[in-house]
C-alpha cells in the first residue's frame, strides 16, 4: 500500500495554487513584452509539477512512474521543438 | 512497345550530380544486399541440418562485430548525409540573376507567365544554358512541380510563394508532372517542358506578341488606386515602393524582413501581416479582388520599381 | 478481499500496480494528445500573435480565472477522496466525491455560460463568425483552437464525471478500501490530470495579450 | 516433428465455452486474438481486392477499367484498410494477444475486459470505415493532405475521419495492456534480458502506440473540425497553414511504419533461432536496437516533406537523423545473419517466410538511404520508387514476418499441423509474386513516373505489365495459405504442446493452451533461446 499523504500537505498544495493563480492573472496585465509568455508558462509549470508531484503522488512512486511522467513531457518535447523549428528557420 | 527506357533523361546541371549519388547508393545497396544473401545462403547451406559441417566454435556475442557492423554503415551513412546535403543546398540557392518565371498551379493546369508577358498553360518554354527560377504558387490545393529530367520538385502550396530553380544543359522535350495528389484529374495535371537553342527561345518569345508582366502591373497599380497611398517619394498614408524590391523593411514589431516576392505578395493579401516601421494598419486585404496572375504582376512591377534584382534566397 | 482479486493476478498489489501503470501509461496518452494540439495553437499562435491577442480579449478573465478556482478546489476533493479510501474511511469518501462533482458540474455551468455568450457574439468559428478588423481570418483560427481545447476538456471533464458515479456506486456498497482502492487511485490521476491541462489552457487562452 | 506428446484435454481454449455468445463477450487473450484474427483477415482481402483493381487498371496507360474518381478512390481505400485495419494492428492484435501473456507466464494481459473493449473499437471503427466506403468512398489519399481533404474532397472524409479516431483508441488500448502485462505479470524469474526478443518487439511497439496515436487523433479532429464547419487551421485560403497538418500527421504516421514492422522484427527473432538451433547472435544489441528504433522513430517525420517547402535547414536535421535509424536496422539483419551461421537450420515454412522477410527488409531498408538522402529524395519522393520502398518494408517485411508468425504458432493456435508442402510452396510464390510487382516500382520511380496517377505516358507501361502479372501471382500466395491454413481445421488435432521443438514459455503450454494457458505460474532460470545446434545435427 502507498504511502498516505498527510492533509496538510493536500490544503498547502491547494493553497499554492490558488495563490499562484492570483498571481498569473495579475501579471497578465502589465506589460513585459515576449517575457508575458514565459512568466506564464513558468507559473503553469510550476503549479503543475506540484499537482504530478503531491495530488498524483509522483513524489511518493516508484521509479517507473517517473520514467512515464517524463517521458510524456520528453515525447512533447520532440514533437514541439522539430515542428517549431521548421517554422522559425525558415 | 518492347523499347523502353531503364535510366530517366538527364537535362539539367543538377540531374548529373544527382544520378552520380544515385548510383553510389546504388552500389553501396548492391554491396550490403551480396553481403547479407551470400552470408545467409552460405550459412542456409553449409549448415543445414543434414550437414556434418563442424559447428565448434559458434559464439552468441561478439562486441567486436557488433561495433564493426554499427560504426561502418553510420560512416557510410553520414558520408551519404553530407554529400546529399551539400548537393541538396546547391539545389535550394538559386545563382543570382536567374530568369524568372512564374507558376500558377490549379486544378488541374499549370498556367505560367514570363515576364515578358508571355502566358503558355501546361508548357514551359526556357532557354539552354541559363539558371531559370520558378516563382510558384497555387490557387487551391497542393500541387507539386516535378520535372523529372531536371531532377527537380517542389510542392506548389497555396497561400504563399514555393521556389525552385534549374538550369537545361540539352535542347529537348521533357515531361512535366503534378507530383502531389490534388483530386480528381491528378494524373491529367502534366505538360511539358521545352527547352530551346537561346536565338530559338528569343524567338519564341518574340512569337506571342503580349503586354511585359511588370506593364501589365502597372495598369494594375493604377486601376487598383494603390498609387493614392503607395506616392512615390514621401508619403502619408504608405510606404514608398521606390528602390524598395530585396532591401531590408524595419517592422513596427522591430522585425527586419527583407522585402522580397514573398513579403511583397503576402503584403497585398494579409497587410495587417507586416506593417512598416512609422505606418498604421489600414491597408485593407485585396484577396478577393485580384486573381493570382494579377498578384504576379503587381508583384513584378514593384520588383521593377528598383532596389536590387537578385532574387531571395528563400527556398 | 480475494473476492476482488481477479483470476489472472497473483495477490492484490500486483494488480494495483497494474492498473496503476496503465493509468500511466494512459496519462502519457493523453498528454501526447493536448500536447500535440498545444503544438499547433503555439505555432498559429507565433505566426499570428497580435490577431491572437486581440481575439484572446474577446474572452472573459474572471469567468476563466473562477473556473481555475473550482477545478483546483474539485483537484483538492479528488485526492482527499482518494485519501479517505486509502484510510478506509467510506462516508468521507462518498463526501469528498460528491463535493467533487458538484465543483466539477459547477466549472462545466460556467463553461456553457461562456459558450452561450460566444454564440450571442457570433464568435462561433465556420458556421457563424462576425469579426470586425484586420485580424478576422486569423482571429477565427483562434476561436477554432478555443472551442476545440475547451470542448474537449469539458468532455475529458464529462467522463471523469461519468466514472465518479459509477465510484459512488461502488463506495456505496462499501467496496472501497483500503485494500481495494485501485479504481478511485486511478480517476484521481486523470481527474488531476485534467487539472493540468486546464492549468496550462487558461493562461495560454486567456491570457494573452492583456496588458 | 515430433508427435508423441501429451494431446491437448478438451477444455482448451476453443471449447471453454460454445456459441457466438462466449466468443462476443469473452474476456480471455486467445479467444479475442482469434476474433481479431478474423477482423484483419476480412479486412485485408478488401484492401487487397482494391490493390488488385489498381494494377488492372494501370494494365494499359490509359484510363479504361474503372474512371478516374474511382481509381482515387480505390487507392485511398486501400491505403486505408491495408494501413489501418490489417497492418497496424495485424501481428500486435493477434500473436501479439495471443501469446504476451503466455510469453510472459501470466493467465492473461492485466486488463482483459479492456482487451475485449479494443476489439469493439477496431469493429466499430471499422463499420463506420466502411459504411463510408460503401457509402461514396473517400478520394483523398491515406494521407489526407489538407487543404485538399478539408476543403475540396467532395467524398466521405468525415466519416473515415471518425472511424479512425475510434479505431485509435482501440490502438491505444491495446498498447496499454501490453506495457502493464510486460511490466507488472512477467513470471518469477523473468527479467527483463530473459525476455523473448518478440516481447522486447511488442514493447516496443507498445510504446510508440501510446505515444503517437494520440497526435493522430487530435490531428482528425481537427481536420474533421475543419471539413465539418468550414472554420480554418490548415487551410491557406482561411488562414492556416497545411504544413502543420503534415508535421502532426507524420509525427504519428512515420512511428506507425515502426509499429508495423518492428513486431514483424520480433517474430523473426524466434523463428530464425528456432529453426537455425541457435542462440540469437547479440540478444542484447538486439534488444537495444528495438528500442533504439523505437525512439528514433519519433525524430524523423520531416523526411516525408524534403520538398513540401518545409525549411531546408529542419530538412537536413530529419535527414540526418533518419540516416542514423539505418544503424539499429543493419545491426538486426546482420545478427539474425550471424544466428544462422554455424546453426543446424531446418526448412520448415516459417523459416522460409523469414528468409524472404530478412532478403526483402534488407532491400527496403538500404532504398530508404535513397529517401533520407535529401538530393535523391527530391527526386524519387511521390513516385513509384516511394511505393516500391514502402511496399518492400510494409509487404515484404510486415506482412511475411505475420506469415512467419503465423505458421509458427499455427499449431499452438489451434492443436494442428497445416500441409507444409503448400505452405512452403507457397511462400516460394509470394516471394516471386512480391518482387515481379514492386521490383519494377523502383525502376518506373526512378524514371519519373509519380505516385497516384490513373494514366501515365506511354513508355511506362512495360514495367507496369510486369507489375500488375507480379500482383496476379502475389494475389494466388494469398489465397493459398488460407485455403490450407482453414483445411487444417478440418483434422483432429494432432500435434503435441510443442511441436517445433521451441524454447519459450508459451510452448509449455497444451496445443491449444487452456483458457488459464498454466496450471501453475511456470519460474524461469535462464536465458531465452537455449538451442543448440548438436541437438539436431
Amino acid at each position: 500500500m502507498s504511502q498516505v499523504v498527510p492533509q496538510k500537505v493536500y490544503l498547502l498544495v491547494f493553497a499554492t495554487l490558488m495563490c499562484l493563480t492570483l498571481v498569473t492573472v495579475d501579471v497578465a496585465f502589465y506589460n513585459f513584452g515576449i517575457l508575458n509568455l514565459w512568466v506564464a508558462l513558468a507559473i503553469a509549470t510550476f503549479k503543475a509539477t506540484i499537482v504530478v508531484m503531491y495530488f498524483m503522488h509522483v513524489k511518493y512512486s516508484s521509479k517507473l512512474t517517473w520514467v512515464f511522467a517524463i517521458s510524456g513531457i520528453f515525447w512533447l518535447a520532440i514533437l514541439f521543438t522539430l515542428t517549431m523549428g521548421d517554422y522559425l528557420t525558415r | 512497345m518492347w523499347s523502353f527506357p531503364l535510366l530517366p533523361d538527364r537535362a539539367s546541371t543538377v540531374a548529373t550530380q544527382v544520378d552520380m549519388l544515385y548510383f553510389f547508393l546504388v552500389a553501396v545497396s548492391l554491396f550490403f544486399s551480396l553481403v547479407i544473401i551470400v552470408g545467409l545462403v552460405y550459412s542456409a547451406v553449409r549448415y543445414r541440418k543434414d550437414s556434418k559441417a563442424s559447428r565448434e566454435g559458434a559464439v552468441h556475442e561478439h562486441l567486436g562485430l557488433e561495433l564493426a557492423w554499427s560504426i561502418i554503415p553510420l560512416g557510410i551513412a553520414m558520408g551519404i548525409f553530407v554529400w546529399s546535403s551539400v548537393l541538396y543546398l546547391g539545389m535550394h540557392v538559386a545563382p543570382s540573376g536567374a530568369m524568372e518565371i512564374y507558376v500558377v498551379g490549379k486544378q488541374w493546369m499549370w498556367k505560367i507567365q514570363h515576364p515578358q508577358g508571355n502566358r503558355e498553360i501546361n508548357e514551359l518554354h526556357v532557354p539552354v544554358g541559363k539558371p531559370v527560377k520558378l516563382i510558384m504558387t497555387s490557387q487551391d490545393v497542393i500541387h507539386s512541380f516535378y520535372i523529372p529530367a531536371f531532377r527537380i520538385k517542389q510542392d506548389v502550396l497555396p497561400g504563399r510563394y514555393s521556389t525552385q530553380w534549374f538550369q537545361a544543359t540539352t535542347p529537348g522535350v521533357y515531361h512535366l508532372f503534378c507530383a502531389e495528389y490534388c483530386g480528381t484529374s491528378h494524373s491529367g495535371m502534366i505538360g511539358k517542358v521545352i527547352v530551346l537553342d537561346q536565338p530559338e527561345y528569343e524567338a519564341w518569345l518574340a512569337g506571342g506578341s503580349s503586354t511585359a508582366m511588370s506593364s501589365s502591373g502597372a495598369e494594375l497599380f493604377k486601376q487598383f488606386g494603390c498609387q493614392t497611398c503607395h506616392k512615390s517619394g514621401s508619403s502619408q498614408r504608405g510606404p514608398s515602393l521606390d528602390g524598395l524590391f530585396g532591401k531590408q523593411v524595419a517592422l513596427i514589431n522591430g522585425e527586419k524582413v527583407v522585402a522580397d516576392q514573398e513579403y511583397l505578395r503576402e503584403s497585398i493579401l494579409n497587410p495587417a501581416a507586416k506593417i512598416t516601421q512609422g505606418y498604421l494598419p489600414f491597408m485593407p486585404t485585396y484577396r478577393n479582388q485580384l486573381s493570382h496572375e494579377q498578384i504576379n504582376q503587381l508583384v513584378e512591377y514593384v520588383k521593377g520599381l528598383g532596389g536590387q534584382t537578385s532574387a531571395s534566397e528563400h527556398p | 478481499m480475494s473476492s476482488q482479486l481477479a483470476h489472472h493476478f497473483e495477490d492484490m498489489s500486483q494488480q494495483r500496480e497494474a492498473s496503476s501503470l496503465g493509468m500511466w501509461a494512459f496519462i502519457v496518452t493523453e498528454v501526447m494528445f493536448f500536447g500535440a494540439v498545444f503544438t499547433a495553437y503555439g505555432i498559429c499562435r507565433m505566426m499570428y500573435p497580435n490577431a491572437f491577442g486581440e481575439a484572446s480579449n474577446k474572452l472573459s478573465v474572471l469567468l476563466g480565472a473562477v473556473n481555475t478556482g473550482v477545478l483546483i478546489c474539485s483537484s483538492l476533493t479528488m485526492a482527499l477522496a482518494v485519501r479517505s479510501a486509502q484510510l478506509n474511511k467510506t462516508k468521507s469518501i462518498i463526501g469528498f466525491l460528491i463535493a467533487t462533482m458538484i465543483l466539477g458540474g459547477a466549472f462545466l455551468g460556467i463553461k456553457v455560460l461562456e459558450y452561450s455568450h460566444k454564440i450571442h457574439e457570433h464568435l462561433i468559428p465556420g458556421l457563424d463568425f462576425v469579426y470586425e478588423g484586420v485580424h478576422a481570418p486569423q482571429a477565427e483560427i483562434f476561436f477554432s483552437f478555443y472551442f476545440v481545447m475547451t470542448g474537449l476538456h469539458a468532455l475529458h471533464m464529462i467522463i471523469g464525471i461519468g466514472i465518479m458515479v459509477w465510484l459512488l456506486v461502488l463506495a456505496m456498497r462499501n467496496r472501497l478500501t483500503d485494500q481495494y482502492y485501485a479504481p478511485i487511485e486511478i480517476t484521481g490521476l486523470y481527474w488531476h490530470l485534467v487539472d493540468i491541462v486546464w492549468i496550462f489552457l487558461f493562461p495560454l487562452i486567456y491570457l494573452i495579450g492583456r496588458a | 516433428m515430433k508427435h508423441n506428446q501429451t494431446i491437448a484435454t478438451p477444455e482448451d481454449y476453443i471449447h471453454a465455452g460454445y456459441g457466438v455468445r462466449s466468443w462476443l463477450f469473452t474476456v480471455d487473450h486467445k479467444r479475442i486474438a482469434i476474433l481479431y484474427l478474423l477482423s484483419i483477415t476480412l479486412f485485408f482481402f478488401v484492401g487487397g481486392f482494391f490493390a488488385l483493381l489498381l494494377r488492372l487498371e494501370l494494365l494499359t496507360p490509359q484510363g479504361d477499367l474503372v474512371s478516374a474518381e474511382t481509381y482515387n478512390k480505390l487507392f485511398t481505400m486501400h491505403g486505408v484498410t491495408m494501413v489501418f485495419f490489417f497492418l497496424i494492428p495485424s501481428i500486435p492484435a493477434v500473436l501479439g494477444n495471443f501469446l504476451v501473456p503466455m510469453m510472459v507466464g501470466a493467465k492473461d494481459l492485466a486488463f482483459p475486459r479492456l482487451n475485449l473493449l479494443s476489439w469493439y473499437l477496431y469493429s466499430v471503427g471499422g463499420l463506420f470505415t466502411l459504411y463510408a466506403m460503401v457509402t461514396g468512398g473517400i478520394d483523398t489519399g491515406w494521407t489526407f493532405y489538407t487543404p485538399y481533404s478539408s476543403s475540396y474532397a467532395l467524398t466521405n472524409v468525415v466519416p473515415v475521419v471518425i472511424g479512425l479516431f475510434i479505431l485509435g483508441f482501440s490502438s491505444i488500448l491495446t498498447a496499454l495492456n501490453f506495457i502493464a502485462t510486460i511490466h507488472r505479470m512477467r513470471a518469477p524469474g523473468l527479467t527483463w534480458f530473459r525476455l523473448p526478443l518478440f516481447i522486447w518487439a511488442m514493447y516496443a511497439t507498445s510504446v510508440i502506440t501510446v505515444l503517437g496515436t494520440p497526435v493522430i487523433a487530435i490531428t482528425l479532429v481537427l481536420l474533421g473540425f475543419e471539413t465539418a464547419m468550414g472554420a480554418g487551421i490548415f487551410d491557406p485560403a482561411l488562414g492556416g497553414d497545411p504544413i502543420l497538418f503534415q508535421h502532426l500527421f507524420w509525427f504519428y504516421s512515420h512511428p506507425a511504419v515502426y509499429i508495423m514492422i518492428l513486431p514483424s522484427m520480433g517474430v523473426i527473432s524466434e523463428v530464425v533461432t528456432c529453426f537455425a538451433r541457435k542462440k540469437i547472435f547479440g540478444y542484447h544489441f538486439m534488444a537495444f536496437a528495438i528500442m533504439g528504433i523505437a525512439v528514433l522513430s519519433f525524430l524523423v517525420w520531416g523526411h516525408h516533406m524534403f520538398v513540401s517547402g518545409q525549411s531546408i535547414y529542419v530538412g537536413m536535421v530529419f535527414s540526418a537523423l533518419s540516416f542514423l535509424v539505418a544503424i539499429p536496422s543493419a545491426i538486426k539483419v546482420f545478427n539474425w545473419t550471424a544466428t544462422m551461421y554455424k546453426g543446424s537450420i531446418s526448412f520448415h515454412t516459417p523459416i522460409l517466410y523469414a528468409f524472404g522477410f530478412i532478403g526483402l527488409f534488407t532491400i527496403g531498408g538500404l532504398t530508404g538511404l535513397f529517401l533520407a538522402s535529401l538530393a535523391t529524395d527530391v527526386h524519387l519522393t511521390d513516385t513509384y520508387f516511394i511505393v516500391a520502398h514502402f511496399h518492400y518494408i510494409m509487404v515484404g517485411g510486415a506482412i511475411m514476418g505475420y506469415l512467419a508468425g503465423l505458421h509458427f504458432w499455427w499449431p499452438k493456435i489451434t492443436g494442428r499441423m497445416y500441409n507444409e508442402a503448400w505452405a512452403k510452396f507457397s511462400a516460394l510464390i509470394l516471394f516471386v509474386g512480391f518482387n515481379l510487382t514492386f521490383f519494377p516500382q523502383f525502376i518506373l520511380g526512378h524514371l519519373g513516373m509519380p505516385r497516384r496517377y490513373y494514366v501515365y505516358p506511354d513508355e511506362f507501361q512495360v514495367l507496369n505489365v510486369m507489375s500488375t502479372a507480379g500482383a496476379t501471382i502475389l494475389g494466388l500466395g494469398y489465397i493459398i495459405p488460407m485455403v490450407y491454413l482453414i483445411w487444417s481445421l478440418r483434422k483432429p488435432r494432432d500435434v503435441g504442446e510443442n511441436p517445433w521443438g521451441a524454447t519459450g514459455l508459451e510452448w509449455k503450454t497444451p496445443s491449444p493452451p487452456t483458457t488459464h494457458n498454466f496450471e501453475s505460474t511456470p519460474v524461469v532460470d535462464g536465458d531465452p533461446y537455449q538451442y543448440s545446434p548438436e541437438e539436431r545435427a
